[in-house]
């Protein structure tokens, strides 16, 4: 017993200083990426990782920037957690080398985090952070590649009632700050619609996230009679609630929001249920006519097998693309010059979520919606 | 009257699933006085077991035995092996304990917890799997208007005849008798030639077991499994243990059901976001009028 | 019948004695020596220390066993939070409020459910743990904003003059507030209420029949341990200026239950021990990765298996440190 | 025992009609007894007779079905053990109820509580007030310590000592609660000879340098009939007789009831 305690012992050291002793090359322009490697979001983790360094691997392998620096991702695990998340942001402010972050998916760990970047002059750019307010604090570091809850929300209300020719609406959110937050900017952007009698809010509740059996709500979603009914959470409760769903007879179309369809979601719910569901999305890289898209995607599918499940990976490597180019282009690590820059000088830079451009609060520039459908054949395509 | 029908159908499903998993708490406990933390992950490990078999041997077994062979098949081994996990747990993270108290072991139950949840997601990722569709009976039964699939009669059937075998042995059988002794006083027991071994032998073979098919269960009926699962299903099917009367085997068995009932009822019909307060509340209401649950004792200390 | 034959005092151990005065002379240096992310990771373990001290009370003294003691913790940093937010009431005055805040809500809560024993006390209060949380998911009163929380609190500042705000002075507010719990602490379990809270844990039946008022001692017990978690609660939400329910979860309450058992029931340097496994080996194991939890859980096992009792017991009479200090407190009043 | 020490006749305890029932069981059933100030009054039956349940009433533990009790003139009935204690009785227990992880110092000092009063602000602030009071409260447990010969275990954690030690402990920390009436139960069971010679010896000093009253259940005939002013005699739940000692010793009915029981 005695041994097996020493054999313990030694081998956490050495585990603990394995990592500080790799060899410095020619020194590589350090990103930071915090994300939640462990916790609940851990898959959300896992995939925004692999999209930083098969981003990073993109450019090595063209030469990298700054005439040959090679891009080096620095992961920090935020666990999904806000009081992790802001020992996270600490960490990699503490590191002169690392000039910008990536940095994170879900609003409520990023508010903290955030803080932190901005009290410490680093830049970072959220990929999964939604909440309208982040971008309204007046902050100089803070820009965002994702889009804001209420442009998906105006978006639904110009859009989906017309296409369905529908006037009785269900709105179902998960309770997740990003759920819950899209779902209420929905109801703000049918509120004047609501108010001239065009349409009528038939269902609005929510859902526990990590359940397994939704039948109940659905129960009261049929007996309201919607004739188009959204769903604002994500893809792996969006399959048990379309397959619970047409198991006890909801017959009217469900609307996803952007984190609801995926692969996965058909794999999950099965081609008969899934096919005929419908999303609001932003393109997915699989209909972006950009070079960027299909490179990365090819280069993605080429490693794991498959494109990423979730859309938010895919925006965590466009920001890591345009700290990338800012560095590139301005040849500075100074902070101040590269939100300077990312806020005057970044617009319409090819990513692989379309061009880029960040307004004044570091809000996206212009993030374009459609309606996606899943055909026959269970691929996603944008609905004619 | 028909959403109330289906609606306690779901909650007898989802209910049953608490109840199997309840079991393997209450025997726990009855025996050791051991909140068994890890029995949440026994239930998600033999859920993700079943999965791979079904992915794997998927068309192999389906063409030998069938639909029903197949789904079987996955049972049966997952089963088996958290049997086997559930002995080395015991043997590695609570034999060595017991002497101390159970304090502690109730922190390496914490610790086994936290291992096999972050093995599972090492070993699978932290995606969530998907059962295939493709090897998941389907048929959808309407009785007088009311909606349900054959998918749920058969696991309500499987699971009360599952319950029905534990409540024979544990209250007909001889066996019984020796586990239902040790569980009110283990020195009395031992003192009368029952082997303790043996009993923490079957109650850690059975109980994993019973949470593995209970997993691979929740797997068809849901299609979807992730790594963190267990911790809600555990921390329920721990509460319908304390609502039945803790160590009392009948009672998992009912508190389970009644919790899966009471879920959907304050789903229905006061909110789907608010209903586990509701569960709560109940649970605690129940504890202040009947201290030591449903069908605790109520013996007075004896002094 | 009289043997007037006292035992010898122990006398303190060499290391103990170093320990005693190198340790706080450690916790001031510490901060000049290392860069603000190690501060942080000083202020969390601080945290870590304060609740831990809180749920020591109820878990370490009385032995009630309390998994849901992370419910109090969130009804301070709400009440900071929400007061600061809407009302704009100074940070630094909702500190006593939110232990009034919290002390309230465990009265309130706990006073039906006090008789219930052992395990089924545990439930009920993993139960008022994760009502508490759901009540904030589902923004309870349109207060508490739902999952994504309140954000925006103030930092704490004395009379506008001098504001906290950086990570050396969170790291300063909270260890100074956690040695004045610590000496708090000491002199409670030097009273006749501590040992009426010993008493308790080691029989119920018989504290009542040497005169000690059981409900009342145990209700006592709950209402301080939630005023110290609340107190945690005020500093962390001015700290990450936002409180969001993540933070409260019932994995937070078994963290707090295993700092005590870790550490050692009842015994304050176990519970500083304690919280420090639980905040600092997170942080020195990232390199790990996805691995760090599946080596956390193992350790976690391995130190029940080689100290069940805990990492320093609690020593009782002759010369523990609490004891010492008493001691020389003593000594100066001459 | 002589009679001269037993000055006065004021009863300081009295139960009347004292009934519990458990479930369908009659456990002790119109009990009637009066104990006299300054005298050892010992209850004595066979197992199951219901002497132990009439002391959890007296002290507090059962609340009874009917009847009440009554001491020095106060209905007592349904009070909390820990009112009881205040009022001024103070027990011990059958099967040592010790506290075990604490030191022997501090088990006495327990017993001290409901004769202090320091809270919970004069506590955290260490007023000179408290001060004063741990002063007392520990002058009087070393006090009682030393009584009970324990002195020498002061620090010693309570579970570390010998069963012989643990009584002794007990009956100390109940004296520290400066009780009027002592209700031993058993006190002698597990004790050898030269033990429960030593323990009639402390009973009989006690009683006499010590304003005090003595309830005693009792197994071992030679400390009934030793130390005993009178005896009351159990018989499933009722009390079929009640005297002095060689009275008691030579009544026909106890014989039949409770000696003539180990003729089997």
């Amino acid at each position: 017993m005695k041994t097996l305690k020493y054999l313990f012992l030694v081998s956490l050291l050495v585990a603990v200083f394995i990592p500080a002793s790799s060899m410095a090359a020619k020194a590589p322009v350090v990103i930071g990426l915090q994300g939640p490697i462990t916790g609940p979001w851990a898959y959300e983790g896992e995939m925004a990782k692999q999209s930083c360094e098969i981003a990073a691997k993109l450019i090595n392998d063209k030469g990298g920037i700054l005439g040959g620096r090679m891009i080096e991702l620095r992961v920090v695990d935020d666990a999904g957690e806000p009081k992790t998340g802001a020992l996270a942001a600490q960490k990699l402010v503490g590191q002169k080398e690392v000039v910008a972050v990536v940095s994170t998916y879900g609003s409520s760990v990023c508010e903290p985090a955030s803080n932190i970047y901005e009290k410490y002059k680093k830049v970072n750019i959220g990929y999964g952070v939604t909440a309208v307010r982040l971008t309204q604090r007046d902050f100089k570091y803070f820009f965002r590649t994702c889009g804001r809850d209420d442009s998906q929300g105006k978006f639904f209300a110009d859009n989906v009632p017309a296409k369905f020719n529908a006037k009785k609406i269900a709105i179902m959110h998960d309770n997740t700050a990003f759920g819950k937050g899209l779902a209420e900017d929905t109801e703000r952007a049918l509120k004047p619609m609501v108010d001239a009698g065009k349409v009528q809010i038939v269902y609005y509740d929510a859902i526990t996230p990590g359940e397994k059996d939704f039948r109940v709500s659905l129960t009261k979603l049929r007996e309201a009679k919607p004739e188009v009914w959204y769903y604002t959470g994500y893809y792996a409760e969006a399959a048990l609630l379309v397959s619970q769903a047409r198991e006890i007879g909801v017959t009217c179309p469900f609307v996803g929001g952007n984190a609801a369809i995926n692969n996965e979601f058909v794999k999950i719910a099965g081609l008969d249920v899934a096919k005929g569901c419908y999303m609001t999305n932003e393109p997915l890289p699989a209909d972006l006519p950009y070079d960027k898209a299909k490179e990365f995607l090819n280069a993605y599918k080429a490693k794991y097998g498959d494109i990423p499940s979730s859309p938010w990976p895919i925006y965590a490597a466009d920001a890591l693309n345009i700290i990338a180019y800012t560095v590139d282009k301005t040849g500075s690590m100074d902070a101040d010059k590269l939100a300077g820059y990312l806020r005057k000088d970044v617009d319409g830079v090819p990513g692989i979520t379309g061009p880029i451009g960040f307004t004044d609060q570091g809000d996206r520039e212009g993030v374009p919606f459609y309606i996606y459908v899943v055909d026959e054949k269970g691929n996603i395509v944008i609905s004619k | 009257m028909r959403v109330a029908v289906e609606q306690i159908i779901n909650g007898l499903t989802i209910g049953s699933f608490y109840a199997l998993i309840a079991l393997g708490y209450s025997m726990v406990y009855g025996i050791l006085k051991l909140i068994n933390f890890v029995h949440g992950d026994f239930f998600t490990l033999g859920s993700y077991l079943g999965y791979t078999i079904l992915i794997f041997a998927a068309a192999f077994i389906t063409a030998h035995f069938g639909l029903w062979g197949g789904i079987v098949c996955a049972m049966l081994v997952a089963a088996l092996c958290l049997a086997l996990t559930g002995l080395v747990v015991e043997r590695i993270a609570y034999r060595p304990i017991y002497p101390a108290g159970r304090l502690p072991a109730v922190v390496s139950a914490l610790g086994a917890s936290i291992v096999l949840q972050n093995a599972i997601m090492v070993i699978w990722g932290p995606r969530y799997q998907a059962y295939p569709a493709p090897m998941i009976p389907n048929l959808h039964l309407l009785f007088f208007g009311i909606n349900i699939t054959l998918l749920q009669v058969v696991i309500l059937v499987f699971s009360f005849v599952l319950m029905g075998i534990l409540y024979y042995i544990i209250q007909k059988t001889l066996f019984g008798a020796s586990v239902r002794a040790m569980a009110l006083d283990r020195d009395t027991a031992s003192l009368m030639g029952i082997d303790f071994n043996r009993v923490i032998l079957f109650i850690f073979t059975l109980g994993p077991a019973l949470g593995a098919v209970t997993g691979v269960m929740v797997g068809m009926y849901y299609r979807q499994i992730s790594f963190t699962m267990g911790w809600n299903y555990g921390l329920k099917a721990f509460t319908a243990t304390i609502l039945g009367g803790i160590g009392n085997i009948p009672g998992a068995m009912f508190g389970g059901l009644l919790l899966g009932v009471l879920e959907m009822l304050g789903a229905a019909y006061i909110s789907a976001a608010w209903k586990d307060v509701f569960v709560f509340i109940i649970l605690i209401l129940v504890l202040i009028f009947r201290p030591t649950g449903i069908f605790g004792e109520t013996t007075a200390e004896k002094v | 019948m009289d043997d007037s034959n006292p035992s010898p005092v122990r006398r303190l151990h060499l290391y103990e004695t170093i320990l005693l005065f190198a340790v706080p002379v450690l916790f001031v240096v510490y901060p000049f020596a290392v860069n603000d992310y190690y501060i942080d990771i000083g202020f969390y373990f601080g945290i870590y220390a304060l609740l831990g001290l809180s749920l020591n009370i109820v878990l370490g003294e009385v032995g009630l066993f309390d998994l849901g003691h992370a419910g109090f913790y969130a009804i301070g940093a709400y009440t900071t939070a929400i007061l600061n937010t809407k009302l704009g009431v100074p940070v630094i005055i909702l500190i006593p409020v939110s232990a009034l805040a919290a002390a309230l809500f465990a009265y309130i809560v706990c006073s039906p459910i006090i008789h219930l024993r052992g395990d089924y006390l545990c439930v009920v209060t993993i139960g008022m743990g994760e009502i508490v949380r759901l009540a904030l998911i589902n923004n309870f009163l349109g207060l508490t904003g739902g999952p994504n929380g309140v954000y925006n609190i103030d930092f704490p500042s004395f009379g506008g003059s001098f504001v906290i705000d950086s990570s050396i002075e969170y790291y300063f507010l909270i260890w100074i507030i956690v040695g004045v719990s610590i000496v708090g602490l000491i002199r409670l379990q030097h009273s006749r209420i501590g040992r009426a809270w010993n008493c308790i844990r080691e029989d119920e039946v018989a504290a009542g029949t040497t005169g000690i008022d059981v409900r009342y001692y145990k209700l006592l017990a709950f209402v301080l341990g939630a005023a110290l978690a609340g107190v945690a609660g005020n500093i962390y939400a001015s700290k990450l200026m936002a409180v969001s329910p993540e933070s409260f979860t019932f994995w937070e309450s078994c963290m707090m239950f295993c700092i005590i058992l870790i550490g050692g029931m009842g015994s304050i340097p176990g519970v500083l021990i304690g919280a420090a496994f639980i905040s600092l080996f997170p942080e020195i194991f990232r390199p790990f990765a996805m691995y760090r939890m599946l080596v956390f859980g193992v350790v976690m096992i391995l130190m029940m298996m080689f100290r069940p009792g805990g990492a320093w017991p609690r020593r009782r009479g002759g010369a523990d440190l609490p004891s010492l200090f008493s001691r020389m407190r003593k000594s100066h009043d001459g | 025992m002589t009679d001269e020490r037993r000055t006065t006749h004021d009863v300081v305890l009295e139960t009347k009609k004292l009934t519990k029932i458990f479930g369908g069981l009659t456990a002790v059933a119109d009990f009637d007894a009066d104990v006299r100030a300054g005298e050892i009054y010992s209850l004595i039956g066979p197992n199951g007779a219901g002497k132990t349940t009439v002391f959890n009433v007296v002290t507090g533990i059962y609340r009874p079905d009917h009847g009440n009790v009554i001491f020095k003139g106060a209905d007592i009935t349904g009070k909390k053990p820990h009112e009881i204690v205040r009022f001024g009785i103070a027990r011990t227990f059958q099967n040592i109820r010790i506290f075990p992880h604490m030191t022997c110092l501090e088990n006495i000092m327990a017993g001290q509580h409901c004769r202090t009063s320091a809270g919970l602000w004069s506590t955290l602030f260490a007023t000179p007030q408290k001060h004063r009071e741990e002063e007392k409260i520990r002058e009087t447990a070393e006090r009682r310590i030393r009584q009970v010969g324990l002195a020498r275990f002061r620090d010693e954690l309570a579970r570390n000592i010998s069963y012989g030690s643990q009584r002794m402990l007990e009956i100390a920390r109940a004296l520290a609660t400066e009780p009027a009436l002592l209700v031993l139960d058993e006190p002698s069971s597990g004790l050898n000879a030269g033990e429960t010679d030593a323990l009639m010896k402390f009973l009989r000093e006690l009683i006499a340098n010590e304003n005090l009253t003595i309830l005693l259940i009792e197994h071992d005939m030679n400390v009934v009939m030793g130390i005993s002013d009178r005896v009351a005699v159990m018989d499933e739940g009722r009390k079929i007789a009640e005297g002095r000692p060689e009275e008691i010793y030579n009544d026909p009915r106890v014989i039949e009831a409770y000696l003539g029981s180990e003729d089997d």
